[in-house]
This record gives structure tokens, sequence and C-alpha cells, in this order.
């Protein structure tokens, strides 16, 4: 396996098994979550989870490829930002019950 | 005259084709007239025809004339083609010449009916398909003919369809003889499946040779002989004929009694080659079933009041005559048998057709009586035709039946036996009818009670019972003269008077010449006048001279008035648990099962998809959850790929 | 500017060892042509509106450009197509970009589904009172990014074009801002598909972990270099690329947003969504898997022959269920997805060129049909249970005789495009002996027939309401049908030339 | 050589009826006579263009003839291939005759534009099944004539049209979808042979297959057929169709449309899959002979003039089958000339029945009562028609049933012999529905609504008379055209096959006379 010979210590697979597990906790996270705000925000924490996993190949790889391509995720992720929370802000204003997801539930079946 | 044998039918094929397209322009009577000429046209080319024979011999006798290739396939060939020898000539003669006629006498009989024109083209159609059955040189032209005459006999039956009475006799007389059709098929295939073709010669010439197993051959006869049946109502296929009159009555008189009826004779003497190389046993059974019917028909005959149904279970049982006749071997005498009983039983229901005609359609032979008073020459005339069927001597029953008789006694006593008893019966039951008819009260005269009751204008009432016109009484009186000489044509004197035997002798009848001479033929002949004088004698005492309610209750039990419940059986055992299960098929297997399948595959479908959509909650969170899950099975079967690896 | 941003140039810039500079790979402008037209156009048009202060814009002002916009965008490929007969495609600006027969094709698609898409929307809007400039940058944009997807030759260059496109989308669904369903739509449709996304990048990162490059030809040399057998993290990869780019495909089960965002959309932004999407995010599953992970094909076959199944089965199914013609279209949509997918399993020549065929036809296709139902949902975009197609052929019986060859074609009934392009994938299937594939895909077409089926009874073998209003045909609605149907008749007709286009864009 | 050759009739069977649907749609819908007149004439120049190929065909010929072939999508090697043969020209022929007769017989009012040019698009399909001697061509034929026929039952059916019209598509659908897979896996494996990807039903027709794939090939390419004729126990599609269907939908439906399953049986099945169609000969023989009896029970006990009609056609077809998979000589030219016979009959059959229907507005059996006093002209063709359904010698349907059952007697005997009963029921259940609709008297509501032929209608339905009566007592020269190709097909399939010789041409059948 190329991963274990690129890297010459154990700490690779750890920062690996990090960000492995920051993803399940995001998207735990945006499954079990019903305000759309929380559900965002975890979906910014899976995208951080792989930022965290290309930096970490980056590293094992020894290629600065991996490391470049976090910026790429970072410009997406902060053009997400904006346009989701402008479609959250026009849906859920002046809701009673806050940005639940589950109160958009016209379409069914 | 021997090539335009093809004119025999053409001529009634002609009338049929001009009446159906014009017929109803013609009208009445030209209508008529125009059919009775076409059919009496072809009498007179099948006279000339018979002159033409005549003057040949041996081979010679025999004539096919080619008209065109019907059915060539692979190696079937089948050739529209006329055959004439004495046998299919003979079998001409009378149909043309009775058809005639009837033809005639429908003209007086068929008077101000609304379909009189069409009654004229079935009538024609008729005779040409019995021209084609009798004339064809082979199984299937044969059948082309055989088939014809069930249809026409179907439209003729239930030509007055407006009485579901007739339009149901109709039906049945056409399913009925389909089964036994179905018998005639099956010995076709047969037939050419071993002989490879269906002409007579070829198969008679392959049965000959002895290339026919003995199995096929017994096979293929029995399966005519189930054709036979169904078209000559023998038992047990008999249950249409009784009540085929609900036609007309010169249908009845000549398809029903003359013609039709007895193809089924004329089929068995026709293949007696091939009965030769079958097993014995097969002529046994024809004979069987024909001495059974004989009897069995005579039976009911002497307990009915129907004046037509009378007539049809004698023809029955004179069918069954024949049958036995060529059963045991004397293929003459069923022929004999079959030209006489054509003139003397036409003649008869020509006759029950006048009276019928005379009291305004009464067919209760006990609401008439003394009828000789009002309708003298159609007494005379019945007269005739009642001593000939009785079997008394010079009429021409009496030579017919008594070759059969001697036949029979030869080949088998018990058979011998039944024929004779039957012989009884048929004296009996027809002096029966005949003293109801003609003799004794005129129980149509009401008294005045009913009078008053039915009120005086009724036609039962103001019409006294007529002679019907010329038209009608010209043909009975020719019968009447047939019926009355018609046994000369076969006088069993010598071999020279035996005209009719000799005239057949160049087709291939087989069997054993009939004793010419001898005490045994006399005194047999005898026993059998004798017997039928008894039968007359018996009717005269319980029905003319005693008139004795009870006793005459005592002779007509209700077993043989209701025909031995046959119907009923047939019904009960047939036709009703087909109709269930054709129900059963129909709307429980067909709807509920297998259309039920077809229909539950959509159902599936809806229900799968109703649950399904039950998935689909609208919550965002559990369309994720949907993503994830496939997500996790994805990724499990990544890592079990990878762990197999 | 705009090059800079969106060419991945910057951090594929290598170290020159020996001068120990910075070397910029050149930019070639040809490669990107469609992409800077598109998006050029729309920042354009966009930036025209405002500075001009179009209010009330003439009619056809937008659609208008729009469309000119997508042609000449299209007509950019000529360059392309120019070169790949001549031998001199391949791949451009840091092998990022590729220029070859596959991205010519659906260039040339995704173009169309933006002209068709904004002649439906101008009358659309306008009788929604929601004229404005918006919709056709968004779809400009949005086809931008398909196109920039169609022609990614890296996986992080495939990312940024799904995003591009996605965004767009989510603000297209939610347009309608007085209709709640469209809200909901663009809600639903955001949050998954920021999930799906970042799933997909989850996939990249593997990948690129298992092969050291997100570059799709230098993953092609490593695995073709390297035996792989039983690498999890590549097998992982593979998976969650596919769930990402199942996700924007609408196969199952990643298809439940499809339902919701079709219909809550506005009925031309659903059109342009089941079409363009859809082969954006094919042309990303043919890149990926049948070009670039050509040898793993025994690794993600059956999870692609899974998922055709599935979606073929279940979007049949359950759109036997729909009352709403919209979402009765979003599960065909599903359908046809497990059809193409088909073509993907394959991993043939015949089966891209099927898969590619049927992307083509569906494209005018379900745009055709869109065209429709926009017009017969009347204003208010509500008017779409099947009802309202009621005795559709009494009201307006061009309409119907067209939507009837459309949902015929869907049904792939011979002499239409549609049928073509099923005869396509099965073929390809049965070439590649997935018999099982071939037949269960056909059975679906029947259990499909019968919902295509339905409406056409509806409109043909039914009594119109009676407070139905009559229909008219706006100009727009009326050339795009006019297109289409010729499209679908020609193609059904006389396919030879569009089969040869299809076999030339092949992937190699 | 003819003259044939330079102008391409085959083509022209199928685009002409193309172009008067186009023509008709571009009528004006209110002048509904002319727009009838111009789908007749349509309709009877591409009749006179049949009558044309009938006469210059030649007799004796076993091949294809006025062969017409053009590439049409040359990436899969398909082309435009049609041909003609003993086999398909008398259903072409019989094609080109009853659709002028379905355009004209029926009294049609509700939208005649839309009316005619489906009917007319029909026949185009319907001509283009019989030709195709391409897979592809074949199948797209087979699947397009499902849209017009679809129209017409949805359209202008009766009661229960929707679904009738909606299960008759699925139906039929189902089983082309199977064989659809099926014929492009033989193109493939044809391909991995010759390396020439090919539809053509010649090149293919040599493909050399495995045995086991063959049968599995052609167990799909039947259940298409069988669907399509229908075979028991896949028949419920039709009562349905054939009743819901106006008339002329009934009279195409029955009189062509159900042949395409025989046909294809005969072309394809054993064309392609000579060793496969005697494999299954037995069971397909033994489905043959319950659809004879059981359509005909059903038949009985039908209320539904209609439906018994359909049913019988169950019946019928099952003899068709049952001749073609007894594979002698009499039996395949039996089935064949029977596919005319019935399309004959039936045709007739349905046009009477649709005639009733306009004037008395009922199918029901119990509705009707002394048709005949009323109507003699009508009850007399009826009565000509049904006899030649129940197979009256003399009259064509015998001739088919005949040699059906006379050839398999040959070579399956007891199949011939249960089948033979079939002959029994169908004079039942016919004459029963004869006397039930036109015997009795008639009561007041018949009285006052039934008025025999008009004359439109008696020259409608001649033609059809005159075919019954001329095929029943000269049915030579068809059978001759027919017979060459039958014997072909044979010599194929027992080269195919290998081991059904004394089967397929069994001593006697042959070699007699």
């Amino acid at each position: 396996m190329n991963l274990v010979a690129a890297t010459t210590s154990v700490p690779g697979a750890w920062y690996l098994a990090v960000a492995a597990v920051l993803f399940t906790i995001g998207a735990v996270g945006l499954l079990s979550r019903r305000n759309v705000l929380v559900m965002f925000m975890c979906v910014e924490l899976m995208l951080n989870a792989v930022n965290l996993t290309f930096v970490t190949f980056a590293r094992m790889l020894d290629d600065i490829g991996g490391q470049v391509l976090v910026f790429f995720t970072l410009v997406v992720a902060a053009a997400e930002v904006v346009v989701g929370l402008a479609i959250i802000v026009s849906i859920f204003r002046g809701r009673v019950e806050g940005a639940t997801a589950d109160s958009a539930n016209i379409l069914k079946g | 005259m021997l090539e335009l044998v093809w004119l025999i039918p053409a001529l009634p094929l002609l009338g049929f084709l001009i009446l159906v397209f014009g017929g109803k322009r013609i009208g009445e009577p030209n209508a008529g007239r125009l059919g009775a000429a076409m059919v009496g046209a072809s009498f007179l080319v099948t006279v000339g025809v018979f002159f033409d024979l005549l003057s040949r011999h041996g081979e010679q006798r025999s004539f096919t004339r080619v008209l065109f290739t019907w059915l060539p396939s692979g190696g079937l060939k089948v050739n529209a083609a006329i055959l004439a020898d004495p046998l299919s000539i003979t079998m001409a003669l009378f149909v043309t010449g009775i058809g005639t006629l009837i033809h005639i006498y429908a003209i007086g009989y068929m008077h101000g009916d609304e379909r009189f024109a069409r009654f004229f083209v079935y009538m024609n159609l008729f005779v040409f398909s019995m021209l084609a059955l009798i004339l064809g040189d082979s199984f299937l032209t044969m059948f082309l003919g055989w088939e014809g005459v069930g249809a026409c006999s179907y439209l003729l039956i239930s030509f007055w369809f407006e009485r579901d009475s007739a339009a149901s006799a109709g039906k049945k007389a056409f399913v009925v003889n389909r089964v036994g059709d179905f018998g005639l098929m099956m010995a076709m295939f047969l037939i050419f499946s071993k002989a490879g073709s269906l002409t007579y010669a070829n198969v008679f010439e392959f049965a000959k040779a002895g290339s026919f197993t003995r199995t096929a051959a017994t096979a293929a006869c029995l399966l005519l002989f189930v054709g036979a049946i169904g078209k000559s109502a023998q038992l047990p296929l008999y249950v249409w004929l009784p009540d085929a009159m609900e036609g007309p009555t010169p249908v009845s008189a000549l398809i029903h009694a003359a013609t039709m009826v007895t193809a089924g004779v004329y089929l068995m003497v026709r293949i007696h080659p091939l009965f030769l190389v079958a097993s014995p046993n097969a002529l046994h059974v024809v004979a069987w079933v024909g001495a059974l019917t004989a009897l069995f028909a005579a039976t009911i005959a002497c307990a009915q009041d129907d004046i037509k149904r009378v007539l049809a279970y004698s023809t029955m049982s004179q069918l069954g005559y024949m049958f036995l006749a060529v059963g045991v071997g004397a293929n003459t005498a069923a022929i004999f048998h079959m030209v006489t009983h054509a003139f003397f039983k036409a003649l008869m229901f020509l006759g029950a057709g006048s009276v019928i005609h005379g009291m305004h359609d009464e067919q209760n032979i006990k609401k008439m009586g003394n009828l000789r008073k009002w309708m003298p020459i159609t007494f005379i005339t019945y007269l005739v035709g009642w001593l000939a069927i009785a079997g008394i001597p010079p009429f021409a029953g009496f030579w017919s039946k008594d070759d059969i008789l001697l036949a029979a006694y030869r080949d088998n006593k018990v058979l011998w036996l039944m024929a004779l008893f039957t012989a009884i019966l048929t004296a009996y039951y027809m002096s029966r009818q005949f003293f109801l008819v003609f003799f004794g009260k005129e129980r149509f005269l009401h008294d005045a009670q009913t009078v008053a009751a039915i009120g005086p204008n009724d036609a039962h009432v103001r019409d006294h019972p007529h002679e019907s016109p010329p038209t009608m009484w010209l043909p009975l009186v020719a019968l009447a003269g047939l019926a009355l000489v018609g046994g000369a044509i076969n006088l069993p004197f010598n071999a020279k008077t035996e005209f009719l035997g000799k005239w057949l002798e160049s087709v291939d009848l087989g069997g054993r010449p009939i004793l010419a001479g001898g005490a045994l033929k006399y005194g047999l002949a005898a026993v059998t006048v004798v017997l039928g004088l008894v039968g007359v004698a018996i009717a005269y005492n319980f029905w003319l001279r005693t008139n004795d309610a009870r006793a005459q209750a005592a002779l007509e039990p209700a077993l043989l008035q209701r025909a031995y419940g046959v119907d009923g059986l047939y019904s009960a055992v047939i036709e009703t648990p087909g109709r269930l299960l054709s129900a059963w098929l129909a709307f429980v297997f067909d709807r509920k099962i297998i259309d039920g399948a077809v229909n539950g595959l959509g159902l599936v479908v809806r229900f799968a998809g109703g649950k399904l959509r039950k998935l689909q909650t609208g919550y965002v969170r559990n369309y994720a959850l949907g993503i994830a899950g496939g997500m996790v099975l994805l990724l499990a079967y990544a890592l079990a790929r990878a762990g197999i690896q | 500017m705009l090059g800079a941003l969106l060419t991945p140039s910057a951090f594929l810039a290598q170290t020159d060892a020996v001068t120990d500079r910075i070397v910029t790979p050149h930019v070639d402008w040809v490669a990107i042509a469609p992409t800077m037209i598109l998006i050029g156009g729309a920042l354009l048009l966009l930036l025209a509106s405002s500075l001009l202060r179009i209010t009330r814009p003439p009619k056809y002002l937008y659609a208008g450009s729009s469309a000119l916009i997508a042609s000449a965008a299209a007509l950019a490929t000529e360059k392309h197509w120019e070169r790949v007969r001549h031998g001199r495609g391949g791949a451009f600006i840091a092998n990022a970009v590729k220029v070859d027969g596959f991205s010519v094709f659906l260039t040339v698609a995704i173009c169309a589904a933006i002209a068709l898409a904004a002649l439906i929307a101008d009358d659309y809007l306008r009788r929604e009172r929601l004229d404005g400039v918006e919709f056709y940058v968004l779809a400009l944009l949005s086809g931008g990014g398909g196109v920039i997807m169609v022609s990614a030759n890296d996986l992080i260059v495939l990312f940024l074009g799904l995003e591009v496109l996605s965004i767009a989308l989510y603000v297209l669904a939610g347009s309608h801002v007085r209709r709640a369903e469209s809200q909901e739509a663009a809600v639903k449709y955001f949050v998954l598909g920021a999930f799906s996304s970042a799933v997909f990048l989850y996939g990249i990162a593997l990948t690129y972990g298992a092969t050291g490059s997100t570059n799709l030809g230098e993953i092609t040399n490593y695995l073709s270099t390297h035996v792989v057998f039983g690498n999890g993290l590549l097998v992982a990869g593979m998976a969650l690329l596919l769930v990402g780019l199942g996700f924007k495909i609408a196969a199952v089960p990643f298809h439940m947003w499809a339902p919701d965002v079709y219909q809550g959309s506005p009925t031309p932004a659903t059109g342009f969504m089941a079409a363009a999407a859809k082969t954006a995010g094919f042309a990303g599953l043919l890149r990926v898997f049948v070009s670039a992970m050509a040898t793993q094909r025994l690794d993600w076959q059956p999870i692609v022959w899974t998922l055709a199944v599935l979606s073929m089965v279940i979007g049949s199914v359950l759109a036997v269920m729909q009352t709403d013609i919209k979402r009765m279209l979003a599960y065909s949509s599903i359908s046809h997805a497990g059809f193409i997918l088909i073509g993907v399993q394959a991993a043939t020549q015949d089966g891209v060129s099927g898969a590619l065929f049927y992307l083509m036809a569906y494209t005018f296709i379900v745009l055709g049909s869109f065209a429709v139902i926009t017009v017969v949902a009347r204003q208010g975009d509500a008017a779409h249970t099947l009802d309202t197609y009621k005795g559709l052929a009494r009201r307006q019986p061009i309409l119907a005789l067209v939507f009837t060859l459309f949902l015929f074609a869907q049904a792939g009934v011979p002499l239409t495009s549609g049928f073509v392009a099923k005869f396509g994938v099965i073929q390809a299937a049965v070439d590649a002996h997935s018999y099982a594939l071939a037949i269960i895909a056909m059975l679906s077409a029947v259990v499909a027939a019968f919902f295509y089926l339905r409406i056409i009874v509806l409109m043909y073998m039914a009594d119109p309401e009676a407070d139905a209003p009559p229909l008219t045909i706006p100009l727009g609605v009326g050339i795009v049908l006019v297109v289409t149907v010729a499209f679908t008749l020609f193609a059904g007709i006389l396919p030879q030339s569009l089969i040869d286009f299809a076999k030339s864009a092949v992937l190699s | 050589m003819q003259p044939s050759v330079s102008f391409p009739i085959l083509s022209a069977l199928v685009l002409v009826p193309v172009i008067g649907a186009i023509v008709v749609a571009l009528l004006p819908k209110s002048r509904a006579e002319i727009v009838k007149l111009v789908g007749l004439g349509f309709s009877l120049i591409t009749a006179a263009m049949a009558g044309w190929m009938l006469v210059a065909f030649h007799k004796g010929e076993a091949g294809y003839q006025f062969v017409s072939k053009h590439a049409w999508i040359k990436t899969w090697g398909i082309s435009w291939h049609l041909g003609v043969d003993g086999i398909s020209l008398f259903l072409i022929v019989l094609t080109g005759l009853l659709f002028p007769i379905a355009i004209w017989g029926p009294d049609e009012r509700r939208d005649i534009k839309a009316y005619i040019a489906w009917i007319l698009v029909l026949e185009a399909g319907v001509m283009g099944v019989f030709l195709s001697l391409d897979l592809f061509l074949f199948f797209v034929f087979f699947e397009i004539v499902l849209v017009p026929m679809y129209f017409l039952i949805g359209g202008w059916g009766h009661e229960n049209r929707v679904y009738a019209a909606l299960k008759f598509f699925l139906y039929t659908m189902a089983g082309s979808a199977v064989m659809l897979v099926a014929m492009l896996t033989l193109v493939f494996l044809n391909k991995s042979h010759t390396g020439v990807m090919t539809f053509d039903l010649l090149e293919l027709s040599k493909a050399n297959l495995a045995t086991s794939t063959a049968r599995w090939l052609f167990l799909a390419f039947a259940l298409a057929f069988a669907i399509k004729v229908p075979v028991f126990p896949l028949h419920t599609w039709l009562p349905d169709a054939h009743t819901e269907a106006p008339t002329a939908g009934s009279v195409v439906l029955a009189g062509v449309m159900l042949k395409m399953g025989t046909y294809g049986l005969l072309r394809f099945g054993m064309g392609l899959f000579p060793e496969a169609s005697t494999w299954i000969a037995p069971a397909m023989l033994t489905l043959a002979v319950i659809g004879i009896i059981y359509g005909a029970l059903v038949a009985t006990v039908q209320s539904d003039l209609k439906r018994l009609v359909a049913y019988s056609s169950v019946a019928h077809l099952g003899f068709i089958i049952m001749g073609t998979y007894a594979f002698t000589t009499p039996s395949l030219t039996g089935g064949v000339i029977q596919m005319v016979n019935h399309g004959l009959s039936t045709g007739a059959l349905f046009l009477l029945v649709g005639w009733i229907y306009e004037r008395r507005h009922t199918r029901q059996i119990s509705e009707l009562k002394g048709l005949f006093k009323l109507a003699p002209v009508l009850g007399g063709v009826f009565l000509l028609v049904m006899f030649s359904s129940i197979g009256l010698p003399g009259l064509n349907g015998f001739v088919g049933e005949f040699l059906i059952l006379i050839g398999t007697f040959a070579s399956r005997r007891w199949w011939a012999v249960v089948a033979g009963t079939g002959v029994i029921l169908a004079a039942l259940y016919m004459l029963w529905a004869f006397q039930r609709t036109f015997h009795g008297e008639p009561d007041e509501v018949n009285r006052d609504h039934m008025h025999d032929l008009t004359l439109r209608e008696r020259l409608s339905i001649a033609p059809l008379l005159m075919l019954i009566v001329f095929l029943g007592v000269y049915p030579k020269p068809v059978l001759e055209r027919i017979e060459p190709s039958v014997k072909a097909l044979l010599i194929h399939v027992e080269n195919g096959s290998g081991t059904v010789e004394s089967r397929v041409s069994s001593g006697v059948v042959e070699s007699a006379e």
C-alpha cells in the first residue's frame, strides 16, 4: 500500500481517522437536527473534515496539490454559505417556529 | 349424355343463385316454379345419364368428370369431380325425382308465406348439396355435400324462426350432426394419413391392395359410421330428428324422410370395400345399432300424438332397417329399401302435410278423425303409403323390407327377431295413426260449448277441413303410384327380376346374394306379412273398434310418450354440465383467475408504489437519511470488496 | 480575472526546480471558450440590465439574448470540433480541461437546454410577474457550470463545475418568490445538495489519497501502471464519488430531492434542471468512471447496476402513483436516469454513445414536455394536477398532440428519439451481456408506459373540466415546441447522423 | 424481369397510407364527408397496389419478391428492407382489402378527421409489419401499430374503452419488451461470429446458435407473438380490446392485427430458430388445442355479441397456431390461408355486429331478438359469414381448418383429434348466438330501430362475401402461391433442426399421389 510506503510515521492515519470522525459527526448532525442553520453548519463541518483529509494526504503523499485544493473548498463553501443563508432567510423570515426544516413539507409523496 | 353429368348438380345450383339474388322480385308462385323446374330439369338429365350408363357394361358404368382442382396442398389433391356410377345415379334419380315432386307440392303448401321465395332458395341449395354428397368422387366432396345438406336442414327446420321451438330445433339438428361430422372428419384424416388420398377410387384400390391395416380400416369404418349415425338419426345421435319436424312439411318429406337422412346409409354402402378389410365387428356394430334404433324408434312411435312425430320416429326406425341391412351385408337391400322408403315416406309426409294444411295447422292426431270424408284424395294416397310401410304385398315396402329380414335371418337370428318385432310395431303404429286420422269420430268438430268459448270466427270452427289444391295432391298421386309399384325395381323371384341388384352389380357392393327362391324365403315372407297384419289388427281393435280410452292409455305409457326421456337425460348429462363448465370458465376462471393475474400485476405495482410513497415524507432529514443510507451501503460494499481481495 | 478564478491554473502551478520560479500554465482560451461565453454573457446581461435600469423588459429581449449567448457558446465548440477532427484534441490548461468529442457533444446539449429554457421562461416570467433578468443570468451561469463539468479533466474542476451548476440551480428553484412550494424546493435542494457536495468532495479526497492525484489523466495512468486490488481507500472514494454524482442525476436512493424540487421549482427551471443537471451529472459519471477508472470497472459496475435497476423500477413504480404532472415527470426522470445508467454500466463504447444519445434526446424531450406544462399550468404555476389535462385535445389540440409525442417518446415508442435512445442503451447492455438488466429495463419501460398513457387518456378521452379557460401558446413556447418536436422526430426517424455524432463523442 | 423492379411497390404500400394520413390531417375539420372520401381514396390506392402486386407476383417461387432494400441506420446494420413471399402475400392483400372496408363500412361520425388519419397510420404500420425483412424495422412497425390502435380504441370505443386500450397497449408492449432484448442478443451473437452487425432477417436466419441459446431467444420472441396472437392463457386483453374498440378497430384488430403474432411465429420464430420451434412444438400445440376448446366454451356463454366473436377468435387462432406447429405442408399452408380466412370472416362479423350496434345501440344478445325478420339481408349475410366462421365446406373457413387438421393429424394425431371437437363447439356457440339474435319474434324496441342494410353497407361488405365464397370454392390460386414458401420454410426448419425430419414431412403426406 502506497500510504504505508509514503508515510514514515503513524500519525498520518490518525489524522485521517479524525477527519472521518468529523465527517461522520457532521453527517449525523445533519440527519438529526431540525434547525436548518444547524444542518448547514454540519455541512460546513463535513467540508472541513474533507479539508483535513486533503491536507493530511498532501502531507503523506508529499504533494503540495492537496493543500491547494483546500483553498478551492473554502471558496466554494463561502459561495455556498452566501446563497444558502439567503435562501434560508428568505424562507424562514417571520416564521414563529424558527428555521425548522420540518416545517417545509408541502411537497411529498 | 354422360358428359353432361355436371348439369345434375349445376341446375339446382343455378336455381339457387337466381333465387337468392332475384327471388323476392320473381315472387310467388314463379319462384317456386323456377325452383321446381330446375330440380325437374336436373331429374331429366339424371334420367338421361341413367340410360347412358345402362347402355354400358362393367367398368364402363363408372364415369368420373373432373371439373377443377379444389384443394391441392402438399400430397393432398382433391378435385371437384363428379362420379357417375350406378349407385350414385340411383340415388340421384330418386333425389331429383322426389325432389321435383316435393318442390311442386311446396308451391301449394307454402302459398302465402311471407318468405315464399326464400324457401325455394334453401330447397334448391339443399338439392344441390345432396347431389354433391351423392355424386362426389371423393370423401371430401361428399363431405362438402354432407355439411351442405346439414346447413340447409338447419335453415329449413328453423324456417319459421319466429317460433322459438323451430329455431331451437334447427340449431339442435346442426349441432348434433356436427358430433357425427367430427367422426367423419377424423375418418377422413385417418384415411388420408394411410392412403394419401381421399378419392374413393384411390382409397378403395389401396384397401383392395391390402395396404390398410385391419385396425386402421376398422377405425375408419367406425368413424365414418359415427358420421352416418349423426346424419341418419341413429342411436344415440337421433335426438334432433323428432324436433326437426318443426320445419315445414315439405322439408320433412324431402330432407328428413326421403333424402338427407339416407345419406348415412349411402355412405356405409359406398365404403363397402373398406368394410371388407376391416374387422367383421365393424359391420356387427352397424347392424346392431341399426336394429336397436329400428326397435327403439318404433316403440316410441306407438305413443306419439303429433302426426309428424309419428312419421319422424318411423323414419328413424326404417333407417335402422337400412343400417341393419348394411350390417348384415345386404347392401342392395339397403339401397332398395332406401328407394322404396323414399317413395312411401315422402308420400306419407306430404299426405300429413296435406292433412295439416286442411286442418289449419292442427297436428295432433287425437284431434282429427274421419278425414276420409273431407279429404278423399289425401285419404286414398295415404292408404297406399300405410299399406306400403306396413309391409303388405304388393306394395313397395313389402319387397324391400322382406329382403332385409331375409338377410338378417340368415346372419343373426336375434337381429332378425328384433327386426320382425319392429315390423309388427310398424304396422301397429302406422295403423293407429291412419285410423285416428281418417276414421272414427270427427273430433275436430266442437260442441256448442267450445264454440262459444273460442268464438264463432275461429278458423277451427268456421272452416271445415278441406282437400288441398292440385299442386299438392298431384305429387301425392304420383308418389302413391310409386309406392304401389316401386317394389318392382327389384323383385326377388329370380336373378332376372332383381333389376336393382343387377344394375348395382358393377359397383362393388360385395356381400352375399340374397337367396333366390326356396321355401324358406316364401315362408319368411309369409310370416312377415301375417305379423304385419297382426299389428294392423291390434290397432284396429283398440283404436277403431272398441275405442276404449283406458286400453288406449295403457298402450301409450308415459315413458314412450316422453320418448324414454332421452332429451332430458342428454340435457342433464351433457348440456347442463357443459353450460355450467362454460360459465365457470368464462366468469370465474377467465375473468378472475387469468385476467385477475394480469390485473393483479398492475395491482402489485400500485401496492408497491403506495408503500414506497410513504418513504417520501417531505422531510429533508428523511431525504438526507436516504442519501446517507445509500452512502453507508455503498461504503459497506466497498469495504467488503476491499476485504475480499 | 475570471479565467484565473475558474481555471485551476493557480494550484497546478508548479515550481520549476532549476529556476525556482513559479511557472503558470498556458491558458488556452479556445479550450474554455464556451464556458467563457456563457459566464461572460451572463454577467454582461446582468450588468446591462442593471445599468440600463430596465424595469419592464421588451418581450423576448432577455430570452433572445440568452438564446443567442447559448448559441454562441454552442458554436464555439466548432473550434473544438475542428481540433478533435484533426486529432488535436486533448487536455489543455495544465491538463485540467479536456477538449474532445465528448465535451463538444454535451456542451451542445447543455447550450440547447439553456436556449430552450430561456425561451420557455420569457412568457412564463411575464405571466407570473417575475420579469427580471435573474432567471436568464442564473440559467446561463448554471449552464456554464455544466459546461465546465463536461470538459473537466480534473476532479477538482469537476467539483467546481458542479458547484457553479448547483448553486445557480438552488436559486433558480426558489425563484418563484410568491410560491411557498418554490421556496421549499429551494431549501430542500440546497440542504441536500450541500450535503451531497460534501460527500462528493470527500470522495475526491479519498481518491486523491489513493492515487496521488486529482487529475483524471494521472489517475488513469496511476491505475493502469499499478495493479490496484482491494484498495479500500480507492473503492471507498469511488463509492462516495458515486453518491455525489448519483445525487446530481437523481439515481435511487439519492433521488428523493427530485420529486419535491421538480414539483416546487418554477416550471421552466424544472425543465432546465432535468436536462442540464442530468447531462452534467452523467458527464462527470462517464468521465470519472467509464474513462478514468475503467480499470476498476469490476469494482463499480455492480454498484451502477444496482443503481440502474433501483432507479428504473422505483422511478416507474412511484410515477404510477402520482397525481401531479411535474412530480410524475420527476419520477419518470429518475427512471430515465436508470436507463442512462445502463449505458454507463455497460462501460463500452456503445454504452457511452448510447448514454450520450439518450442525454441529447432527453434534453429536447423533457424541455418540450415542460414547455407544454408551462402553458397548461396557467397563471400561478399551480395547475399541475392530472385533471388539468382532461380534454386538452379539445381545448388545445396542437398542444395535446405535441405532448402526446413527447410522452410517447419518453415511453420509447418507435419513430421517436426516445425509442432510438432506449434502443441504444439496451443494445449496449446486451452487447455487454447484461441480459437481466436489459430485461428489467424493458419491463420497467412497460410500467412507465402506463403513466404516460394515462395522461394521453386524459387528454384525448376525457371531457374538459367545465371552467377550463382557453389556452394560447405564446411565441416563445411555440418556437421551443417546433424545435423539440422536430428534433424528437428527426432523431427518431433518421437517427444516423446523431448516432454518428454520439459515436465520435465517445471517450477513448 | 417484371416491371416492378423499377417501381418500389412495397415502399409505396407503406408510404401511401402515411401520406394519406398527413393529407387527411391537413384537411379542414368541417368537411367530414370529404375527409372520409380522401381517406377512402388513399386506402383504395393502397388496395389497388396490393392487388397489382398480387397479379404481378410470380407463383411457384419460394423467395422474396419485389425486394426493396436501403440502408437506414448503417451504424447498427439496420436497413429499410421490404419483401414479400407466399406467406406474407395474402396478408398484404387482406390488409389492403380490409382497410377501405373498415373506413367505409361503419358509419362513424365523431371527429372523423382524426379517426381516418389514425386508421391510415395503422394501415401503414400493419403493411410494414408484414413486409419487413429487417428485425429492427419489423420491431418498429410492430410497436408503432399500437399507437393508432390505442387511439382508435380509446377515442372511439365503447364504455370501458380506456381500460381496454391501456390493457391492449401495455400487454402487447410487455411482450415486445422481452423480444427486443432477445433480438439484440441474437444480433450480437451473430456479430460475434461473423463480425458484422446486422438486423437483416435473411442474414440472421443463417446465424449459428447454440441450441440452448436459440431456445431461450425463441422463447422471448414467442412470448411477444403469443401475446399478440393471442395464445391461451395470454388472451385476456383480446376480449376487452375487441369489445370496446369501434367497429373499424375491431375489424382491423381481428382481421389483420392478430395475424402479426402468427405471422411473426412463422417468419421470425421459425425463420430464426428452426430447432427451437420444433422443440417447443408440443407445448404450442397443447396451448393451441386448449385455446380452441377454451375459446369456444367461453364464447358459448358470453352475453355480449362482440365478446363472443372475440372469444371465437381465440379458438380460431388456436387452429392457426396448431397448423403452424404441426410442421406439415398442408397444416402450414392451411395456417397461412386460415389467417386470411379468419380476417375475412371475423372482419365481416365485426362489421355486422357494428351495424347492429349502430341501429340498436346495444351489443347485449339478450336485448336483440328476431332481427332476421326485420333485416333479412343483414340476417342472410350474417348467416353466410357465420357458416364461413364455423367452417362449412364450400366456404373459406373450411379450407383452412381442414388443411390444418388433416396436416396436423398426419404428424400429431391426438392433438388434431381433440382440436376437431372444437368444430362441434364452434357450431354450438355461433348458432346459439344467431338463434338468440336473429330468430324469434322481434319485440317492440327492435321493431322500431332495426332496419336492413343500406346500399353503402351492402357494397362495403360485398367484397368480403365474394372472397368468402371464392376462397371456399376455388382456393387453388391462393394455395399454389403460398405453398412454395411454406415448403421452403419447412425445409429450413428441417435443416435447422436436423432431428425432426420424420415429423416434418413424414412419408405419406408428401409422397402420396
